[in-house]
């Protein structure tokens, strides 16, 4: 296979990207920078999907792979940005920031995502992981008239390079200890020497850090709660999965056997602190936009609950949790962004919300269904997803990491289920009319919220397919 | 000639330098520059390697740190820019929102 | 790299020792040219023709007040100006003035003479920033803004010349050009080099850094005596490096026009004298020019220099890179 | 001589180095940044990597920091007044750690100290401009054109964030 048809879906991405930075450049109107970037990633996305079902292996030289995982990761990473993208445009003109230079750095952040989620060489993760990391602080600093904006991209930016220099350290140890940078040579000829253990833990820390688990999770909440709130979903899924994809490829393809024990006894602790501490301060928070960012660290802690596994099953349950993560979140964020389109970009205070369910039902009962399933109820996909990740940790041995993963998942729904009874069970205080939202995102919503339903039941239905295509790809 | 250990250790000394520099100093502009010393240390330490196993990957991992050293720069200085517009400050401990 | 050998520290010492002088040169060059093309006479007391009057200058420069500001940052306010010469001085060490006739051959000779120059900035950003004064600051930071500028279509420039030779050597620049000047290969390369090297140096047209009417002295408004000698003979040996630069990339280094065809072979002392003669004519001939414009083209405003760099010339400079290197992977491949 | 110029770059390195952080005045310190990256440069020299000890200067010192100088300068900085008198809690901890980190580290490099102590001789040829953009274009084109990206990215990320709109220019400057 041609290299450049490896990494299709990226370079798909990328010339659209540089295509709608020329039309910026030439004043052609947002809107149809708009509809490039979502032909573009649909594309892109088609393609992707595509190679979920080809052969796999490495392309440029060992740089990536191609195929299954990184295919699967391309294919979540694409859904989670096409969705953000669709969903975007009503929100970002009320922001004053329906632009195509805006559009563009998104679609060359997904390069990187896309990049990263197909490392196969600790140089190209890098690299991927810094084009989108530095693309993710451009776009967290986007409301820069507000502090909290710049602000966030202020802290994400500071913690996010400080982060780097030990992701890099990492990176440069690992190389000192074996001489090579490629994943699969350097698992080859990997020992458990001091060097190598001091590189992976600065690695690990750099990984920590980007996926916002706990003890490197300060800045998730602000820079979520600065970032618009379209993009924020962009943040907390597309970039997340890339990062975990990146994490599971690295897991599963550098590591020699005789180091994932100690690896998956360090993501185990940092797995139990994510989901406490991340449920216990979600629990706390009166703004829905912050609560959204606290329980989007507790499923950090739910997808490092597979990896802690460490076992093809683990890394089964990881990817398939991301891509259920990615639909309801998407969903989740949209409807708030749609309330606070609205109202307003301050109104995201529970109380605000008192009695809007009835006032436009159908995006009440759609951000019902999203809260339900990242609670973790039985028909819909959040459930689907907890269950194999936890499932693979108890087949791993993991009792007591799978029990507290569930009582925090259940301690969760207290949160959740608050903002349904604002939406539904109290009274308004005001009279607020909401406008009606456009066909395109109220199509998309609906569309997140079936694929929500429908993977919720899919493995009970005689054709179910995605867990089965996913596994297959580490029993080969 | 010198062993390869004094090139790592200087490379961690000035890591390490770079790690205080970070975490003592308030205005956002030195702590950028405290990271560049970090990635600046980091690319010492690749180089050694790179010397200590005759291999060219540590190098060319080198040239795209510059790289990245070169795109973080540009972005966090626009950063600051923007936050020196809304705050009139850099230090870190004014703006607000900040809590380490 | 190659051997360090005595005859390169004597070359080296002739070259630097030669550059000091040719900056007074200059100086007196550029006062009798300006002289003649204002319809004037020009110095011409101190004496023959005036040539003596660079040394008056430095004399007067020398005995005059040194005045570092009140409020200044004295460390920097003195370290600031050295920094231009410094840099102006390193250059020379890679610049072949004659078959074999060179200080050092760096296999990175070309990085060696963009990573120096790029070095230059600081002096004259130091400068504005350290003497405490809006008029400094604002001629420092224009001189940042407008170096940085200009050194992507110079660095740019200098590539499309590399891609012909294959070598990031001078002196296989200054050699590869004995049958063909890359000014005839790529005269686009050229006059985007020369533009650039026109900025890079501070000189009219793109003279902002300075401009009297707006910034009183630009970056040197509060420097005195020597320090502002300092600045003053680092612009002119600034002129003279790029010049020489020119010289080396484009305009056949030390060889004359198609010499591979027709030059018969000489003696190596023959053919020393004949290389430096063509060399620092050409020299002299960019000098000229360098005055020659400075004395006859306006200032711009700032925004039109900013825009002249990033919107004309590096795109312009990047589109010549792609169409030669792509004329020479088809038609020549290697 | 090679040991003489490390120890000599060395010490430059480290000195200039927490001269940065100490400083109180932000312009002195990215001038003692400038000089710690040359002296790193000088020791790249050591290490025989002539390429990127060029490129370290060309990019480092020659435009990410006056890059810096130039921001810095637009703002006008205050200097920070009181280093040294509040938090000293804080500087305590921050050096700890720092200890803690730089402890680590050493002890992992521990593990090399007793091989092979020598530059390797290869790497005479494999510092060179030749023998890097051998490999540069080959086995590492993909992140050659990921860095392209990413560089288009940052462009246009700075040009959007520090941009600020012309209409109302009456608040700002």
């Amino acid at each position: 296979m041609h290299d450049i048809i490896a990494f299709l879906p990226g370079v798909i991405i990328a010339v659209v990207g540089l295509i709608a930075l020329l039309m910026e450049a030439y004043k052609k109107s947002a809107d149809q920078i708009y509809g490039l970037t979502i032909a573009g990633i649909l594309a892109a996305l088609g393609v992707a999907i595509a190679a979920l079902f080809g052969d796999s292996g490495t392309a440029f030289t060992g740089m990536i792979v191609y195929g299954g995982v990184a295919s699967f990761g391309a294919v979540v990473i694409l859904l989670g940005s096409l969705f953000s993208v669709v969903v975007s445009r009503d929100y970002l003109m009320e922001i004053d920031l329906h632009r195509g230079d805006v559009y563009s750095m998104i679609l060359l952040s997904i390069v990187g995502m896309l990049a990263l989620a197909s490392a196969n060489d600790l140089i190209s993760f890098f690299l991927g992981l810094e084009t989108m990391s530095i693309c993710l602080y451009v776009i967290a600093g986007l409301i820069k008239d507000k502090k909290t904006g710049a602000e966030a991209a202020l802290k994400y930016f500071l913690l996010g390079a400080f982060a780097t220099g030990f992701l890099l350290y990492g990176i440069a140890l690992i190389y000192g200890a074996t001489g090579h940078t490629n994943l699969t040579e350097i698992a080859a000829v990997a020992e458990p020497t001091l060097m190598f253990m001091g590189g992976s833990a600065l690695l690990l820390v750099g990984i920590f850090f980007k996926i916002g688990a706990v003890p490197f999770h300060m800045w998730t909440p602000d820079v979520y709660q600065g970032t618009p709130t379209t993009l924020t979903a962009f943040m907390a899924t597309a970039a997340k999965s890339a990062t975990f994809v990146a994490f599971v490829l690295i897991m599963s393809r550098m590591l020699p056997e005789s180091d994932t024990d100690i690896w998956t006894n360090v993501i185990q602790v940092v797995a139990i602190l994510t989901m406490v501490v991340g449920n216990l301060i979600a629990l706390a928070q009166d703004n829905v936009k912050r609560m959204l960012a606290y329980s989007s660290i507790a499923h950090a802690g739910y997808l490092l609950v597979g990896l802690a596994a460490g076992t093809p099953e683990g890394f089964t349950g990881v990817l398939y949790y991301l891509f259920a993560y990615t639909v309801m979140n998407v969903g989740a964020f949209s409807v708030i962004a749609y309330y606070e389109r609205n109202k307003g970009l301050d109104f995201t205070e529970i109380e605000s919300y008192a009695g809007l369910g009835f006032k436009f039902p159908l995006m009440g009962v759609l951000l019902s269904i999203f809260l339900f399933s990242l609670v973790g109820i039985p028909p819909f996909v959040g459930f689907v997803g907890k269950y194999y990740v936890f499932a693979a940790a108890i087949n791993a041995g993991l009792i007591p990491l799978a029990i507290i993963g569930v009582l925090a998942s259940a301690a969760s729904a207290y949160y959740y289920l608050r903002v349904m009874v604002y939406l539904f069970f109290k009274d308004s205080h005001k009279e607020y009319s909401l406008k009606p939202a456009s066909l395109l995102f109220s199509s998309a919503v609906v569309l997140m919220a079936a694929l929500t339903l429908y993977y919720g039941i899919e493995p009970v239905l005689p054709f179910s397919g995605l867990i089965e295509l996913i596994s297959s790809y580490y029993s080969l | 000639m010198i062993g390869i250990d004094w090139y790592l250790a200087l490379s961690a000394i000035l890591f390490t330098i770079g790690i205080i520099g970070v975490l003592i100093r308030r205005n956002a502009i030195v702590i950028f520059m405290c990271v560049e010393l970090m990635l600046n240390a980091v690319n010492l330490s690749l180089i050694s390697f790179s010397a200590y196993h005759g291999d060219i990957a540590g190098q060319i991992l080198v040239f795209f740190s510059l790289s990245v050293a070169a795109a973080e720069a540009v972005v966090g200085l626009a950063i600051i820019i923007a936050i020196f517009r809304n705050n009139l400050s850099v230090d870190i401990t004014k703006v607000n929102l900040l809590r380490w | 790299m190659t051997e360090i050998t005595i005859t390169s520290y004597i070359i080296l010492g002739t070259a630097l020792f030669m550059l000091l002088n040719s900056a007074a040169v200059a100086v007196y060059a550029e006062r009798r040219i300006a002289g003649r093309i204002q319809n004037r006479v020009g110095p011409n007391r101190v004496g023959p023709f005036g040539l003596l009057q660079p040394i008056a200058d430095v004399l007067k420069l020398i005995l005059k007040e040194d005045v570092t500001p009140h409020n200044s940052y004295k460390l920097i306010h003195t370290i600031a100006p050295i920094i231009p010469v410094v840099t102006a001085l390193m250059t020379v060490a890679v610049i072949p003035f004659g078959e074999g006739i060179y200080a050092t051959d760096i296999n990175a000779g070309v990085l060696y003479l963009l990573a120096v120059a790029s070095l230059g900035v600081y002096g004259v950003t130091l400068a504005g920033w350290a003497s405490n004064s809006k008029y400094s600051l604002l001629g420092g930071l224009r001189a940042a803004a407008q170096m940085i500028s200009y050194e992507l279509p110079l660095g740019m420039a200098v590539a499309s010349v590399v891609l012909f030779v294959g070598s990031l050597s001078v002196v296989d620049v200054a050699v590869a050009q004995e049958n063909w000047w890359f000014v005839f290969l790529n005269p686009v390369g050229a006059i985007i080099f020369i533009i650039a090297a026109f900025a890079e140096s501070n000189r009219t047209p793109f003279d902002l850094v300075e401009a009297e009417q707006e910034l009183v002295g630009g970056f040197h408004t509060e420097y005195s005596s020597m320090k502002f000698g300092m600045f003053f003979l680092a612009e002119y040996m600034h002129v003279v490096i790029n010049s020489m630069l020119m010289t080396t990339f484009f305009f056949g280094s030390y060889h004359l026009p198609f010499a591979g065809y027709w030059l018969p072979e000489m003696g190596t002392a023959a053919k020393a004298i004949l290389d430096i003669t063509v060399f620092t004519g050409k020299t002299a001939f960019f000098v000229f020019l360098f005055i020659w414009v400075r004395w006859t083209i306006p200032r711009f405003k700032f925004n039109q220099v900013m825009k002249l760099g990033w919107s004309r010339l590096l795109p312009l400079s990047i589109i010549n890179f792609i169409v030669i290197a792509g004329i020479l992977f088809f038609f020549f491949n290697g | 001589m090679e040991t003489y110029a490390f120890v000599l770059l060395a010490v430059l390195a480290i000195a200039t180095a927490l001269g940065m952080i100490l400083n109180k005045n932000t312009v002195n310190s990215a001038l003692l940044l400038v000089l710690n990256l040359v002296s790193i440069a000088g020791v790249y020299l050591l290490l025989q990597a002539q390429f990127l000890a060029l490129i370290q200067i060309l990019v480092y010192a020659g435009a990410i920091m006056v890059l810096f100088l130039f921001v810095i300068m637009l703002l006008n900085v205050d200097e920070e007044e009181s280093l040294f008198d509040k938090f000293r809690i804080k500087y305590l901890v921050a050096f700890l750690l720092g200890v803690v980190i730089f402890g680590q580290i050493l002890y992992s490099l521990g593990g090399v100290t007793d091989m092979l102590p020598e530059v390797s001789s290869e790497m005479v040829q494999i510092g060179t401009v030749e023998a890097i953009a051998e490999v540069f274009y080959t086995d590492y084109l993909f992140a050659f054109e990921m860095t392209a990206i990413l560089l288009t990215a940052a462009v246009v990320g700075a040009l959007l964030i520090a941009q600020y709109k012309v209409k109302d220019s009456g608040e700002t400057e």
